[in-house]
């Protein structure tokens, strides 16, 4: 983990109120892993903001990532042009453990703003040669995004809340047709992350966690989530975000 | 060569800056970004006597200039912090404070027994204004009397310099001061968070699970500069000055209004290599403005 | 259509926003940016007995998101007042506010008794909360009892409504507000600023002449809406809110806390419109929120 | 008086620390006079910005403002690109009374950042074909700006504290050696303000006052400056910034 400025190198709307921003980085597309996130300064902001990484391109020395513009933070992110210089901490938390899990097969569920982290993790999966199913929700047609990037990386079905692009439903309406996997990833709202790890409980599972962060690097108790451990908790940004599914209290 | 030496209450700082309590854990996630011991001194975060599990999230809110807490005194207990974070702490030769907390008088007693049992504790801050819990932190800051017990209390169950941490949650800070200092307060740090409050619209709640947090940042600077400047021609124990200082200049602020050193919560979280940046330049700016020791600048902004 | 009428203490506002006292004079400048008919009220700049000279200058600082202030109550006098600035006032069909303030509980009552013997007056505020003068003022906002007393009389003084101007710089705001209800207020309005500091470096002293000053502005907005929700349960008399207010969404989130109009003061000082561009806003943002008039919104986030 | 977008045409460095601006504008140009200021608003900053008009220019629609860069706002102001967009209130203040003067020639004096408005002063009464004279003073060489251009409106002496540029000295080190003008016009430190209006005393004379501001349109009391009046007290931002050399105490 380490500050570092990074370049804005493109800016581009992906769907409603979502962004995609590819920044040169010398350190962090390095060392970054899927489920990472990084910790971006903005000038009149008090506190950082965390935006998970969604892809890492060594060769290019640059890392994207997708955010939605929610608040005022986000909203200033989305004007930056091209140039523009972020001042970052990165890579932060604990990555999806994509190296020493020896899946064959996995099965990736996104929801919404969810879905960029499980993007970089199902690329690092695809290149390992390990098969990969994706399940992603969104709001409306008009919040989709990455279907095609996701369609390239194997088998992806796309649901809407209110059915007006894919299929009309929450992703753990179609979570039964896949069945050939043996560990799932999934990121996405609270409510969605609490149905999901309890259809498939019997299933090993990992989930990534959203929580308002204070030092974003584990000193000052702010993101903390109840644990099933003796401690009784974890903090989010740095035993997390991501957890073994049933580690934490949902 | 500015001196950035500072000698209070028996302990001598190698600069005036050090970290919050409760803004830097125990050290080690910051030791990442830089070396610890350019620190004059390292604030703990928050210990009592169990471990706490603290208030429910969400615990934090930006504000403007500023941003709330509402963690709620969340630490691992004294005897785990005694086991697993002091030895990191030690190999440091920065002064060690730590911030003692607690609900009873016993309790605040009992921890400071054993903090200074270790040997590896050089201070401890009495934190008597916390004002995210239920019970105890607050309210003995509010109380001159309840202050003077519970620093005559642990004066007599330490040998340690003992800092009271003051709210500034009162009507009138000096006398909250005084009762500090005629309780044989060996210091003071000035100042902890202001109670305030965010409501979401969304949601139409307050923000942060607890409703209220504590207000910290550059938005409060200007009360804790008004504080210590009132309290410090009323008392002969040294402050350690504290409340949104993100810069030299704002370190010096604090001085000249009568600070002796000066504590950097908040804006770790914003760089969290504010402290060393600091530390670099203050020498720069202690001369700009004449002054060739930071002790030269305590106070002199103040008619005593 | 969202309806942004308000009735308090017997008054109808056609919306709740009014410029807060002493950032506003008596209206005429600002009446070059905009009509004042659509203001929902308007608070005059505090009125003393005999004309005040105020403080030295400096007189204002720049803080993180807020600003000090140490103007010192400078006024024409209640008298010049009432023949220069209120027949200005009086052709506007907004609620007309007067604040009063004093040394004396005997000269907050002789202002009050002049300013509602004119017959242009809808209501009067009462400033026991000025941080900025040496008598009166803030003392008598700091003192529960002191409090009642200058209500009480000023209450037998007037046949208006009476709202009480609560400072910020107590230990438990909740009983200011009881006091002040008790003794017959028919309102409050919160919060005055907050005492504070600045320290200017090449000078080496406080950079406003009179040393403190009150800040206000965004940095205090959590402590105002802290202090609003935390008194809203406590009272039945309405809450005028300000403090930091810069936006529509400022304006709800007070009415979420509990105020019934809110004020903005420092915020006209960046932008002259800003009071008829919330009024403009408002609709839309209580409609984002699903209210369909003020009154639904207010006090919706407090557990009553 | 408005509220006015002013967007940056130009901007360059004058001398050390110190900075022209062009700025174009719809209201202000048509209604400026010598004297008045512009008040600016400044991301970032809670309070706005009052800086003089230097020059205005109907035909081209712009104003110019020269600044010294003091502190955070005007530090930021330096670092505007052109095409950047200003929030500015203006034409603010009372001007100096060039129209109704009758004179028929004048003395300027001008110390450091009070020098622009001056300029924009002399100008107007060369215009009229009144004769200007001009002492400028300066901290020292390096702080120098405008003297070519004093210089075409009439007799011009610089000097500089430390002698490093035209003459070593005060301004008031040199008024003496002009005789044939019949009114004043100073603008610049308090101290300096406060010997001319002494050495002049027998002469009409008007001077530009500064005070730290709030409202800036006569509101809020906090540039209050005293004064020979039956009230006691004038406001430099509606009153002034202009007053009658005696109308206020220094
Ligand atoms: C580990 C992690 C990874 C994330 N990855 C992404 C991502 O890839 N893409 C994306 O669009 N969003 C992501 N988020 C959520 C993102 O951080 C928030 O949407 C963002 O901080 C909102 O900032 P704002 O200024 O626009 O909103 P505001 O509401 O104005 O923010 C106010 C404060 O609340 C915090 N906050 C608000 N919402 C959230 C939230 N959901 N989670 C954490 N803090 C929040 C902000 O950081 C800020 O401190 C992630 C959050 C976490 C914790
Ligand atoms: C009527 C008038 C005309 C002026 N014309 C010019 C001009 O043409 N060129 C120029 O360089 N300067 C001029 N000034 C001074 C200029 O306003 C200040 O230098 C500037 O506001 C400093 O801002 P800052 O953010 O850089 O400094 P900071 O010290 O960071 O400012 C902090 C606060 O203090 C105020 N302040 C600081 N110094 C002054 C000052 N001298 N006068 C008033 N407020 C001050 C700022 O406006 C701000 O509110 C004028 C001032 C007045 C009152
Ligand atoms: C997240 C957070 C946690 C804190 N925890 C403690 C604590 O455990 N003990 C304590 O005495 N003060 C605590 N404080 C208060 C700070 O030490 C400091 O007094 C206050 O934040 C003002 O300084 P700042 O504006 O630089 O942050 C905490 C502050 C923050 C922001
Ligand atoms: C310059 C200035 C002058 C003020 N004068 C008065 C006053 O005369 N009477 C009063 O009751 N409050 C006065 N106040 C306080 C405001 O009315 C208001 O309570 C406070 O500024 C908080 O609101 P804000 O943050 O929107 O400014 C003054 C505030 C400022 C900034
Ligand atoms: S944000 Fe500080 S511990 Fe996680
Ligand atoms: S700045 Fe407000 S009256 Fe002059």
């Amino acid at each position: 983990m380490k500050r570092e400025k990074m370049t804005v190198l493109s800016i581009s709307p992906l769907a409603k109120d979502t962004v995609e921003m590819v920044l040169k980085t010398k350190n962090a597309v390095r060392k970054a892993k899927p489920g990472q996130f990084l910790y971006f300064q903005l000038p009149g902001h008090t506190l950082r903001r965390p935006i998970s990484i969604a892809a890492i391109d060594k060769e290019s020395g640059t890392v994207t990532i997708i955010f939605k513009v929610t608040g005022k933070g986000t909203e200033l992110m989305a004007t930056l042009p091209p140039g523009s210089v972020l001042d970052a901490i990165g890579p932060n938390g604990n990555p999806f453990p994509a190296d020493e899990n020896g899946s064959n097969a996995v099965l990736l569920i996104g929801g919404g703003i969810g879905v960029p982290p499980l993007y970089c993790l199902g690329k690092h999966f695809c290149a390992q040669g390990v098969k990969v199913y994706s399940v992603l929700g969104f709001q409306s047609r008009e919040y989709v995004f990455y279907e095609e990037k996701f369609r390239k990386l194997g088998e992806t079905v796309i649901v809407t809340d209110d059915g007006s692009y894919g299929e009309k439903g929450f992703v753990t309406d179609v979570l039964h047709r896949f069945k050939l996997y043996d560990t799932y990833f999934a990121c996405g709202p609270l409510m969605m992350l609490k149905a999901v790890t309890k259809q498939l409980e019997d299933v090993p599972g990992f989930i990534s966690m959203e929580e308002r962060m204070g030092c974003g690097i584990g000193a000052c108790y702010a993101c903390i989530i109840e644990a099933n451990t003796e401690e009784g908790y974890k903090k989010i940004c740095s035993d997390g975000p991501v957890f073994r599914a049933g580690e934490v209290l949902l | 060569m500015t001196s950035l030496q500072v000698n209070m209450a028996g302990l001598t700082l190698k600069n005036p800056i050090m970290p919050a309590s409760g803004c830097f854990g125990f050290g080690k996630e910051y030791s990442q970004f830089f070396d610890l011991n350019k620190l004059g001194a390292i604030v703990m975060k928050a210990a009592t006597l169990e471990k706490r599990l603290g208030n429910p999230t969400p615990r934090v809110a930006e504000t403007p200039s500023g941003m709330l807490n509402a963690i709620g005194l969340q630490n691992p207990g004294v005897d785990n912090i005694i086991r697993d974070e002091l030895p990191f702490l030690s190999q440091f030769n920065s002064v060690i404070i730590a911030n003692v907390a607690g609900t009873t008088i016993e309790e605040y007693e009992e921890v400071a027994k054993k903090l200074s049992a270790t040997g590896q504790v050089d201070a401890l801050e009495l934190n008597i204004s916390c004002p995210n819990v239920k019970e105890g932190g607050i309210q003995f800051g509010q109380d001159p009397e309840l202050a003077k017990i519970v620093t005559e209390r642990v004066k007599r169950a330490t040998h340690l310099p003992v800092f009271v941490k003051l709210s500034p949650n009162v009507a009138d800070i000096v006398s909250m001061a005084k009762a500090a200092e005629e309780a044989g307060a060996d210091g003071l740090s000035m100042i902890n968070t202001i109670t305030g409050m965010q409501i979401h619209l969304p949601t139409k709640r307050p923000l942060l699970a607890n409703n209220t947090g504590g207000l910290s940042g550059p938005a409060i600077k200007p009360v804790a500069i008004r504080m210590i400047y009132e309290v410090y021609p009323h008392v002969s124990i040294p402050i350690i000055g504290m409340g949104g200082i993100s810069s030299a200049e704002d370190a010096v602020e604090f001085l000249l209004a009568g600070a002796s050193a000066v504590a950097i919560g908040t804006a770790n979280f914003q760089n969290p290599c504010i402290c060393p940046e600091i530390i670099e330049e203050l020498p720069k700016v202690l001369q700009k403005y004449g002054f060739n020791t930071v002790e030269e600048a305590i106070g002199k902004a103040v008619n005593r």
